[in-house]
């Protein structure tokens, strides 16, 4: 039986608005994600420190004060609902008892809000993917992957309302893939090796969340590891832009797997992907951009809101401001941006916003020229429209370089020579590619070998696909 | 000679096949092994450096070029060292225990190998004492430290401190980095240097090194 | 000659939108604000450090350091151009050879980055009123006067394209006012005091800008220290927030006396107060709200922007977030706000975002309800109808407690009983004031004996009006 | 009696006049001094505290039941005095040097009063000369120090540690306040305590007072 999505969740680009998603979510403290309102999603993280058994206490305390101020502030400001994001840190994932300990804990805030306030809530939690700490990464087997399984578990049973994880499949050879430029190891590690991790994976969490009682969400993956370190590296002008505006496509196809195996939304934040995945699967998104200034600088901040469900600030550290701590701050912020979309939603304006919002970003960065509600929409339907996870992930990259293209050769986006450069060598690259996976194959085998382990992916039945 | 200045633009083009044929055909007719990198390739190397500080670059050109280099330095090295010439210094690195981040030190490493250096690099959440076996067996001079997790940066302290304890600070340079690290905290740990970015941990290491030699 | 403004420069409340002013300012490097695009305006200051000989080196660092970070931001993302604040910390106006120091770098990087990627940008600095440190105070001479003086003509010197300042006088009075929530004092302090001193001072500032050649621009004082502090203590629940709102409104009475005495704006970032003061004067504004969370929080996010010239953050720290500096991150935070605000702007839309922006808090919080744009207006109007500057401030005091009754009795706005005890408080206590300030003297002269110098106010001609 | 239930009453509702008489008639008719103060006038703060709490109460009605509180209170003293009572505690309160914020260092003084202690207030801006003299002339059990601006945070530390030098940090006990400060930042600088506003800053000095008696 395959698993693979062959039609769009939503039938036109203009269905593909903020707030609302063809398939909703309930989950939490009488909270409905995608049905008309868009929610702030806070997230927040300790200060620089050490985690240890003597600094606990002032660990746990630091997330008592977090969810306190937090939720005081929400309260304040009348929203009309929140999510909250426990990222475990990576002690956390590897001492599961940890992170269930803060789960449960933030759970009680959350509960005590809704009881007193009748503020509604949900509680995100994502354990850290702690399975690439090997050369080469082992995937299904050893401790790593059997505490991060445990920490799941024990976080479900702790209250947690959605769980998602950033998975980190197919990265090892990715991130060799981006420092080289190399597209055909790019391709291999986004279309062959991450989803036949993610298929596995999100079959487990899923899994997890059924046999717990179906209380936990499974939220949704991103592809933080690939196509924003693409992000980053462009940012920081050492990858060309016009490559993390492919790679940013090409990883939706990876991203889309999770929801194949399992996964019902809201998506994960930091997936940029997110309304590509929005097109393709009708589930609710999270995204994060100005706002998420805290965590990432990017050239998406206005365009990332235009389709999102939930608008996340990221990662912000519990630090003292001005006006008092961050993720309070941040939480104010978060819920004023949300107000400004509810409005324009409530006015039944919802697109005339989100396009303005598009208008925003769109042409100042191929990155964000690929995620206009028509461009998103344009690669969802490549992605559904191709074979395999391989062809899915070439589809995608085609269909991005192709709007870039047409972009540059109407003039609307202007690019400098070195990037016009580079968009010459993806496009040719892409061609060069093998019409399927397995021309591949031996190459990257001998390539990576030792940088990848190929049972981590299901080898020796790695031909059967995920 | 036409072949070094040949040298000097297969690496710029991060074209190690070239530069690897160059070089072995330039020794073959006797050419002077120290001439060739300091006459042509750490020029090379410096032009690349130069384009990535301008923006000219990106770090897949970069890492094409350092690679080349590498490559002809390796062929260079028997040579280099029966005449007695030294690498601009040897240094180790890694990511610390704990933190898995290793694309920034990744090019901090090729980028210092491109500068000269013989770079020894550890892989990521490495404890203090691979580090300190490191500097044992290697006779390093420079230890480089990254770290991209707030929750990380203690172990930074935590591994010079180990290095102290095992007698070996005052062997060696420490250099630190990563996103989260800052100029002032390096300092409030006792490291001996701090940059923002790959290029400048270069200019660092030479820094440190000349700062080693004159004291 | 009477220099009291009769008539509003703005006819009607559909013409108050963002980015717009009737009386553009140019200033700095090819600025021209208020002249159809909003600007971001970024505020930084030291994080918690101590000012001294010792570490003034280290302060000049931070400084070179968040000019650096800001601008390379702004440049990034293509802001059409930046407003740079200044705020000095005390000790830099207590030596005004340290503040000018700053503000001559500051410049020079404006400078440099105008050069060499042709970024628009303006330099606003605020000396530190630091008039305030005698009880009573004395405002007109004295050590603290001939600095404060030596300040704004040295940083005019150095390079400033824009001075403002947090002015003080009357406060002595008021801050008794607000903490005995005693009606009388509070109209003493914004109505007969404060406007006082704000013309003989900005007679001084006016005139300093013009001794030095004009290119400086004196910008716009902010009710800072009483519509603030009311606004801040009415979100710690200590004062009640009609109290908060009617005090703002009255405020607007006091800041417009600057303009009376040559400010020309943009007004001062944190004079909420800002739309009543365009709506009267034509003068572009800035503004500040959600993405100014960092410094305070506030009931007026969005509202706060619905008729900015400038979008500010404020205040924020040089601390390291987990993206870069915190200036750096709200400089791109401000730049998208703006960008948004630009496209509707660009598209003929800048009423409808600003109603959404007004819709997002009006109902809200008593605060929000007395500046949407008919409101601003209207008390506006109030303003202009009215006589002398304890008239205006009663007629603006009226305005405000009238709309919120309406508003109270139509319900739209819902208050807690608390709330309404003190509306009604509030306009018994209006209505209980003298017609004329004269019949307020003698009893304000005896209650706050020694609490304020009747000299710093011009006494024995404290009777000639302003 | 039905006088200090009115007392109680009038305190409540900040009424300084009807306080005022209502003391006086009830002294005249020869109440117990430390009996109105206890069983009335601290529970009516202690209500009123209870409801600014509760955010059913305003700093103006606090404030004005802080001012009826003082004025019985000082109306009452003598009498106390002489029955060998003492305050709360006696406190010496200011805003550190360079920081003219005073509105929050005014609530906790009002608060504190309110709460029985007897409150030095040096006002804004005070050197750390000036707290020494203070605590030396008012023989002070605490001395409370605000701050609001970060620039003016390090003089925090400058008080302390002046006042150790003056020999006096002994005989004291130091708590901070103030919106940057925070608890971290009071156990650095070594402060006794801290508190985020000034209902918890009476308690605190509650607190501070028993850890005093107790060592
Ligand atoms: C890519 C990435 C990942 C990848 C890592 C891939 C890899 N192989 O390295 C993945 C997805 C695996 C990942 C995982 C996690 N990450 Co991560 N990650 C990033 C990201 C997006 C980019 C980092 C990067 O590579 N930058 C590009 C390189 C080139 O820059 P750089 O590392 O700074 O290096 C440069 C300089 O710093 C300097 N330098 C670096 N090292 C050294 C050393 C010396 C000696 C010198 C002189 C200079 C120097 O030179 C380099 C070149 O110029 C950042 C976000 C960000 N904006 O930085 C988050 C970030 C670092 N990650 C973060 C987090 C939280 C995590 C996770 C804990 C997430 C989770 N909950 O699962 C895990 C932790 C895993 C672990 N145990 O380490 C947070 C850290 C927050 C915090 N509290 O510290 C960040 C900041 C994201 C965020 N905004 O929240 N991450
Ligand atoms: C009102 C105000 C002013 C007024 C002061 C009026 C007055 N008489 O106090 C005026 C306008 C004069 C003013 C001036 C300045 N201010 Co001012 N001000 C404020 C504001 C808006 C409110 C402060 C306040 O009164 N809060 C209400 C009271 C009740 O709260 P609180 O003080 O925190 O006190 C409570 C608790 O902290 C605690 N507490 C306080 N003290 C103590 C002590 C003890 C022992 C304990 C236990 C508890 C305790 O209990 C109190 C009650 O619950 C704040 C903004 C803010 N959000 O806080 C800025 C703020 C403090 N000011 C700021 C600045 C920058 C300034 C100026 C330098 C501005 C300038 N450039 O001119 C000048 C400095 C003057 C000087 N030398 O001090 C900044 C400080 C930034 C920084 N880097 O530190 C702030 C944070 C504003 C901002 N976001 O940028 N300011
Ligand atoms: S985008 Fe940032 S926060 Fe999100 S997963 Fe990636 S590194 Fe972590
Ligand atoms: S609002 Fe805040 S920053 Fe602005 S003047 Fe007032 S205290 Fe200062
Ligand atoms: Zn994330
Ligand atoms: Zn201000
Ligand atoms: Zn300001």
């Amino acid at each position: 039986m395959s698993t693979y999505t062959c039609e769009l969740a939503v039938s036109n680009p203009d269905e593909l608005v903020f707030g609302s998603a063809p398939k909703p979510v309930r989950c939490g403290f009488d909270m409905e994600i995608g049905a008309g309102t868009v929610f702030p999603e806070v997230n927040f993280t300790l200060p620089a420190m050490e985690i240890s058994d003597a600094t606990w206490g002032e660990v746990v305390g630091h997330y008592e004060e977090m969810a306190r101020n937090v939720l005081k502030r929400a309260v304040s400001l009348q929203a009309p609902g929140i999510v909250l994001e426990f990222e475990l840190l990576p002690p956390m994932t590897e001492r599961p008892e940890w992170g269930a300990e803060i789960t449960a804990l933030l759970r009680r805030h959350l509960a005590a809000a809704y009881e007193k306030s009748g503020l509604k809530s949900a509680l995100r939690v994502t354990p850290t993917d702690i399975r690439d700490q090997g050369k080469p990464p082992l995937l299904r087997t050893g401790e790593a992957w059997e505490k991060l399984k445990r920490s799941f578990e024990l976080c479900i049973a702790a209250g947690a309302d959605i769980v998602s994880i950033e998975s980190v499949g197919g990265k090892e050879v990715h991130d060799l893939g981006l420092m080289y430029g190399d597209l055909r190891s790019i391709v291999f590690a986004l279309g062959c090796l991450a989803p036949r991790d993610m298929a596995w994976l999100w079959d487990h969490i899923s899994a997890m969340c059924a046999e717990a009682g179906g209380r936990t969400v499974p939220g949704g993956d991103t592809a933080c590891g690939f196509a924003n370190t693409a992000m980053q590296l462009a940012h920081q002008k050492m990858l060309p832009e016009v490559l993390a505006a492919v790679v940013r496509a090409m990883s939706a196809a990876r991203s889309l797997v999770a929801f194949e195996h399992g996964a019902v939304g809201p998506s994960k934040d930091c997936a940029y992907e997110g309304p590509i995945l929005k097109a393709i699967t009708g589930c609710p998104i999270s995204m994060e951009g100005k706002s998420a200034a805290c965590a990432h600088f990017s050239p998406l901040g206005n365009i990332a809101a235009a389709m999102c469900d939930l608008w996340s600030n990221e990662s912000v550290q519990n630090v003292r401001l001005l006006s008092g701590n961050a993720p309070e701050a941040y939480a104010e912020l978060l819920s004023y941006d949300c107000r400004l979309m509810n409005v324009a939603a409530r006015n039944g304006q919802s697109k005339l916003l989100r396009d303005w919002l598009t208008e925003s970003d769109e042409w100042l960065s191929p990155q964000a020229a690929i995620l206009s509600a028509p461009a998103a929409w344009e690669i969802a339907e490549a992605i559904v429209n191709a074979g395999d996870g391989y062809q899915r992930c070439l589809a995608a990259g085609h269909a991005a370089a192709g709007i870039l293209r047409r972009a540059v050769d109407e003039g609307r986006l202007r690019l400098p020579a070195k990037e016009l450069l580079w968009l010459e060598r993806i496009e040719a690259g892409l061609r060069e590619m093998p019409s399927a996976e397995t021309g591949l194959w031996d190459e990257m085998l001998e390539k990576h070998a030792g940088v990848f382990e190929p049972s981590s992916y299901g080898w020796p039945h790695f031909d059967l696909g995920h | 000679m036409s072949e070094p200045s040949r040298l000097y633009q297969a690496i710029l083009e991060g074209n190690a096949k070239d530069a690897l044929a160059i070089t072995q055909q330039a020794l073959a007719e006797g050419a002077n092994a120290l001439e060739l990198v300091n006459g042509h390739m750490i020029p090379a190397m410096d032009e690349v450096g130069r384009r990535f500080e301008n923006e000219d670059y990106f770090v897949p050109e970069l890492l094409l070029s350092a690679r080349a280099m590498k490559a002809a330095l390796d062929l260079i090295r028997p040579q280099l060292a029966s005449s007695g010439a030294q690498p601009a210094g040897r240094v180790v690195i890694g990511t610390v225990k704990g933190d898995l981040h290793d694309i920034g030190k990744n090019l901090v490493a090729s980028m210092l190998e491109g500068g000269g250096f013989e770079v020894h690099d550890l892989g990521a959440d490495v404890p203090p004492e691979k580090f300190i076996e490191a500097v044992r067996t290697t006779g390093a001079d420079i230890v480089a430290l990254s770290a991209l997790l707030t929750v990380t940066m203690p172990a930074m302290r935590t591994t010079i401190e180990a290095l102290s304890q095992a007698g070996l600070r005052d062997r060696i340079k420490v250099m630190v980095g990563g996103a989260p690290v800052t100029d002032q905290y390096a300092r409030e740990i006792g490291a001996d240097g701090y940059s923002e970015n790959a290029s400048a941990a270069v200019a660092l290491a030479r820094r440190l090194m000349a700062a080693r030699t004159a004291a």
